[in-house]
């Protein structure tokens, strides 16, 4: 099996698809010619043309405005955002059009959209490419939002993204785009959409994450089994519809939860996962859910180091739920 | 110096006030039964619209004035796509939407195709190529671009127009839609009423001397046309239509239109339509620069008309009308486990979740619930 | 003192504003000429002028664009987006300029804008005049984000928006707007931001709500009354900062909380306020914390009676809260 | 129909390729002093960007050759206010930025006036009023709108520059920055840098002939100028400038340029920059069209050039540049403690107890901290 990285893993499922379903289209800006800021589309162009590998004028709404046309006619688009900080623009297409079509029409007219964009900090990229606005799409139903940690998920559930009918946003983790390598298959596989992954098994403490967060609940879990502290670490990797049976399973076991995101914490997604967590397994809770989490800040340039969540501070909150 | 706006006399007519066609000027050759069409559906579009001004519709199909404007997707095919605005009632009609159609989903009821999902007037017609309406100005536009850019991308020569009034020209994606368009030579046709009349107040949308003269900043031919004469909206849709299905790229059509009334935006009092609901009483004059009046001024004096037709058209119509009002209002309202479907392709589990705890909650009549209040 | 409704109180509020401070500019779609569509700036444009009350074309990035540079250069502009549902176009100037322009430039430029905007159902008014956005903004470091649910509230808490020097999302409660009626003074007085009030009080458990709510959780409270269940009803008043203070002191008291919204369930500003209040006050809680929101459906119109929280159902939420 | 594109041909210039009057125009009377410092500030910005190429600026700096279109900011007063875009350096040199503020912002050091926030190229300077800038493209269009007519609103005669890249004519908020000028008669100037080079690729962002036509669409004045002749930017500058002090309204100036590179947006490999590094080696010829050569030989012509003059000149920048960069990595990074203000005027109960929470982190060589990892 190759080994690839995250982006060399989203460029196979990319052209794994086009090759099986001739209704797929990429569109975004510099992803034809050029290959993509970060090179996830290089080679398509070559391969499928200018009609399926389409560069636009710089304007998300128009990027997600066409896509949704496309799709409402029959295509299967795949808009690229060239950073999910550049997504506003397109937010009202997202949310007020993409999300409700399907609903709005009583099922007449379907979406199948799905919007791939690099999200998160690490690359001091600043304020405008750094940003992990997942919750936001969270919080509109009608989406589902897929957030992989890995080059085999991110081919697998980008594959399943793309053959299913909903329209999906697909945010994936620039800062590892290409330091995170591993086995992915040629060809074609999916990995279910809904279903999050038990990374590592453990009995006292469950850590939850997803996306860049992952690779950091795992070397706290590292430095917690140092330590004597068996954690289970769950990569979500779907964050709705998220797996709550999954959450609930390893609660019941653990009776501990640490929640790790790179977004803002208030309103972030930790908050509905520990508030679904304890609506179902209140009785289970050994001490409070904690959430480790970006602060309530823009997110910054010089002291990014700072603001993202770090194996060291995991740790801490692991302590801390043991030592309630 | 680049300031060589549009003129703003350069407005296509064929008609005269009265419906005869203006001399020297070429009318387009439209079949006697289209012609009957035509005006049957600017017809039975203003009867729905009076009528809901003193029935249970809320006032909520009024768009007065604009009718021949919207006539502009008479020349499409069937197999063309419409991307319409609010308030495009004959857009939906002429395609074969029914009054019944339109009246559920005006009603919401159980029988509205889109399953009462929406607010009044933004209806979803997929087997007419009718697209589903929302409210946020504009957003249409790059829709159909993305859709005419499909088409074409399948091997198709599908057309795809879209609707509006001139406020969405405001918008960025008026903007992003044409610009795209342009880039993309897509097989687009946009048509504008510009009835100078957005929102409650005449809120001044632009500076330009004319909608058309926008189409210069994307390179794409702007025409403008007297939205009230039906044979002249004809003639203009017909020649970008048949640009953008032979590869010649999109259009932008300004209508000028007058308006003397609108689907208000505002369910809480519908401040829009407060000056003018006199308008609106069923009376037999017309009201100034009526399509209506005008078109039937031409099928006169082209032996296409009779007092009888007409009288037969408004009581035939007029019953429709009635008729589905009262069988609209009759039907039941959406299923309670509705409200879940179509959010996605399948429920997932917090929908089916929150499914049964709505299907569990106790309902009037219900003696399980003890504590049930007024609200 | 005079009684006013909600939409008189917004009035009065911007009305003695302006006649204090001459920075101050209302702009908005039909706010002039026509004083808008629910009428809330009707009067101004004859009393301050077209410079100061100003029609604007139709586009929100436009509104809000234009009032961040009134606000750089020296005004206190107060736009109106006239639904809160039409607040998306200008969300990339609301989440990536308004918010961030402070932090941005180390506090060189300040951005003392508050956008007004109408929101919640019970209008029958579908998918796009009915939505509560509140979540999104709440994530949205930089930004305020003040909901009253009374006349007194709403001018209280707008005159002390606008007298202070951080961009404000004001939502008012349009269902409410001319059926909620209360004393209102005349002239000048504020009501303190980020301050909950504790509009009812009571023992057994807290129900949390704001906005159009309000009313719902006190309905509910009065029907636990008459079942002899004493419930203390929390109006948030300001969702950020809210009120942790009032919160904790609450719920240490009862131990038991419900919380109530409209906007769809998920990632919906309740899951914030469970995780904030299971944080730091799990030793207290009887119970798990429970919601009662609008579901995860775009917002309906048919059905929107079956949509909306009733007191009905934060009744059996109380119920359920303290037979757990 | 509405067909008439500005003429392509029709683009303002002053000076030759070698930087000599063109017979029979008019040159700008422009005083001796502000010429030589025009040429300075060029010649320091092109030094900067060499620099940055070999030094540990990250290549953050570099927009090779648009340099000349950015003097639009020298006519300008210093009570006006300028809204760049991103890779406008000409404008905050020339407005007083010193290259010892650049370069801290390109560090983000403890001393950067906006303190180390954002990534390199995202200055802001109150005291020149110049105006913070974002990276996502246009939105500065309709803040520079919304400041000039507050200015206009508070009796001042202040006049509001907006510099924007091709790409960023094809944003909404264009449109709406555009169109709210023109509808308010905003004294505002918008100068759209235009070399074709949108992004790595030369993605296409309009059909329309020119971005100057794009005027029409909003009833606003549009005019093409060589962007790589400084008088003639100069003089159109200048003309828009006093147009919008008159309250004649705003204007849309696009500058050709020739860019050779660009300020990468991709932290991440920089790939926008691959295909041209070599051009970045300091060396001696003028890379094709520079506005420096342009401008050296009218200054020549002029008798304001001399051989010596300019090494003295690049003598003492590259020395400027050498020192402010060899500073700037020697200041320390903000304290961490700075990373929680400002997002608010006062600091949030929230923010307070996060930044608590961080100032209580183990760090290196805190004996705390036991479990201490690599990363
Ligand atoms: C993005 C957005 N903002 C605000 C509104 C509220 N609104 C509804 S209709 C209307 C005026 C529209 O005027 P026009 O485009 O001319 O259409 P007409 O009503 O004349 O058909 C406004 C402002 C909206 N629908 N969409
Ligand atoms: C809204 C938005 N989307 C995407 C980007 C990413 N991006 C950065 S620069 C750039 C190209 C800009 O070209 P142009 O406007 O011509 O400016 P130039 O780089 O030539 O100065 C793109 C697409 C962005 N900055 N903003
Ligand atoms: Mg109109
Ligand atoms: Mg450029």
């Amino acid at each position: 099996m190759p080994t690839m990285n995250i982006i060399e893993a989203v460029r196979s499922a990319l052209q794994t698809q086009m090759r099986a379903d001739p209704r797929v289209v990429v569109l975004g800006e510099d992803v034809g010619k050029f290959g993509g800021v970060f090179r996830a589309t290089s080679g398509l162009y070559d391969e499928f043309g200018a009609d399926r590998v389409i560069d636009t004028p710089l304007a998300e709404a128009g990027i997600v405005g066409t896509a949704i046309g496309m799709a409402l006619y029959g295509l299967r688009p795949v808009p690229e955002i060239q950073f999910g900080d550049f997504i506003y623009p397109a937010f009202d297409q997202i949310v007020n059009e993409l999300a409700k079509f399907r609903y709005r029409s009583g099922g007449q007219y379907t979406c199948p959209v799905v919007i791939r964009t690099p999200v998160g900090g690490g690359i001091r990229g600043g304020h405008y490419h750094s940003q992990s606005p997942e919750a936001l799409f969270i919080h509109t139903p009608g989406l589902k939002v897929v957030a992989p940690s890995n080059p085999y998920d991110a081919k697998g559930l980008l594959l399943a993204a793309m053959r299913q009918n909903d329209p999906v946003l697909f945010m994936e983790p620039k800062r590892i785009y290409r330091a995170s390598r591993g086995d992915v298959p040629e060809g074609e596989y999916t990995v279910e959409l809904g279903k999050a992954a038990i990374v590592r098994p453990g009995t006292q403490v469950t850590v939850v994450a997803w996306s860049g967060m992952v690779e950091i609940a795992e070397k706290a879990a590292a430095l917690a089994e140092q330590a004597g502290i068996s954690v289970e670490v769950i990569d979500l990797r779907t964050l709705l519809p998220f797996d709550v049976d999954a959450l609930i399973a390893s609660t019941q076991n653990t009776g501990r939860v640490v929640i790790v995101h790179e977004a803002p914490r208030t309103c972030g997604f930790g908050a509905e996962l520990i508030a679904s967590i304890q609506e179902r397994a209140m009785a289970y809770l050994e001490a409070p859910i904690l959430r480790v989490t970006g602060f309530d800040t823009p997110f910054p340039y010089s002291l990014e180091h700072e603001y993202l969540p770090n194996p060291d501070r995991v740790m801490s909150a692991i302590r801390q739920t043991l030592e309630w | 110096m680049v300031a060589v706006p549009a003129s703003e006399r350069d407005v296509r007519r064929v008609l005269d006030d009265d419906g005869k066609p203006l001399p020297g000027v070429r009318t387009p050759s439209i079949p006697d039964a289209t012609l009957a069409r035509m005006f049957e559906v600017l017809l039975q579009t203003q009867l729905l619209m009076r009528v809901a001004q003193t029935v249970q519709l809320g006032g909520h199909l009024v768009a007065m004035g604009e009718e021949a404007a919207q006539l502009a997707v008479a020349p499409l095919g069937a197999n063309d796509w419409v991307f319409p605005g609010q308030g495009d009632h004959v857009a939906w009609l002429w395609r074969g939407y029914t009054v019944q159609q339109l009246v559920d989903q005006t009603l919401g009821n159980a029988e509205d195709a889109s399953k009462g999902r929406q607010a009044p007037g933004h209806h979803a017609a997929r087997w007419l190529n009718l697209v589903s309406i929302s409210a946020p100005a504009g957003t249409q536009l790059p829709q159909a671009v993305g859709a005419a850019h499909a088409a074409r991308m399948l091997g198709r020569d599908d057309v795809m127009m879209a609707l509006f009034g001139e406020a969405a020209t405001s918008t960025g994606e008026f903007h992003v839609g044409l610009n795209f368009a342009a880039v993309w030579q897509a097989p687009c046709v946009f048509v504008c009423r510009n009835s100078g009349w957005a929102g409650g107040a005449q809120a001044v949308q632009t500076a330009a001397r004319t909608i058309a003269a926008k189409a210069i900043g994307y390179g794409v031919p702007g025409v403008r046309v007297d939205g009230n004469d039906a044979l002249a909206v004809w003639q203009v849709a017909s020649e970008a239509i048949a640009r953008a299905r032979a590869g010649d790229g999109p259009t932008l059509i300004e209508a000028l239109t007058h308006v003397i009334g609108r689907a208000p935006d505002s369910p809480d009092g519908n401040p829009w339509l407060e000056p003018i609901p006199a308008l609106f009483e069923l009376r037999e004059e017309p009201f100034p620069k009526d399509p209506l009046h005008r078109l039937r001024g031409y099928l006169r004096h082209a032996g296409l008309w009779s007092e009888r037709w007409e009288a037969e058209l408004v009581g035939r119509h007029f019953d429709e009308i009635a008729r589905a009002v009262a069988t609209g209002e009759n039907k039941p309202e959406p299923a309670i486990e509705t409200l879940f479907d179509d959010v996605y392709e399948h429920l997932p589990w917090h929908l089916r979740e929150q499914r049964a705890y709505l299907q569990a909650q106790p309902r009037a009549g219900d003696t399980r619930n003890e504590h049930r209040s007024e609200t």
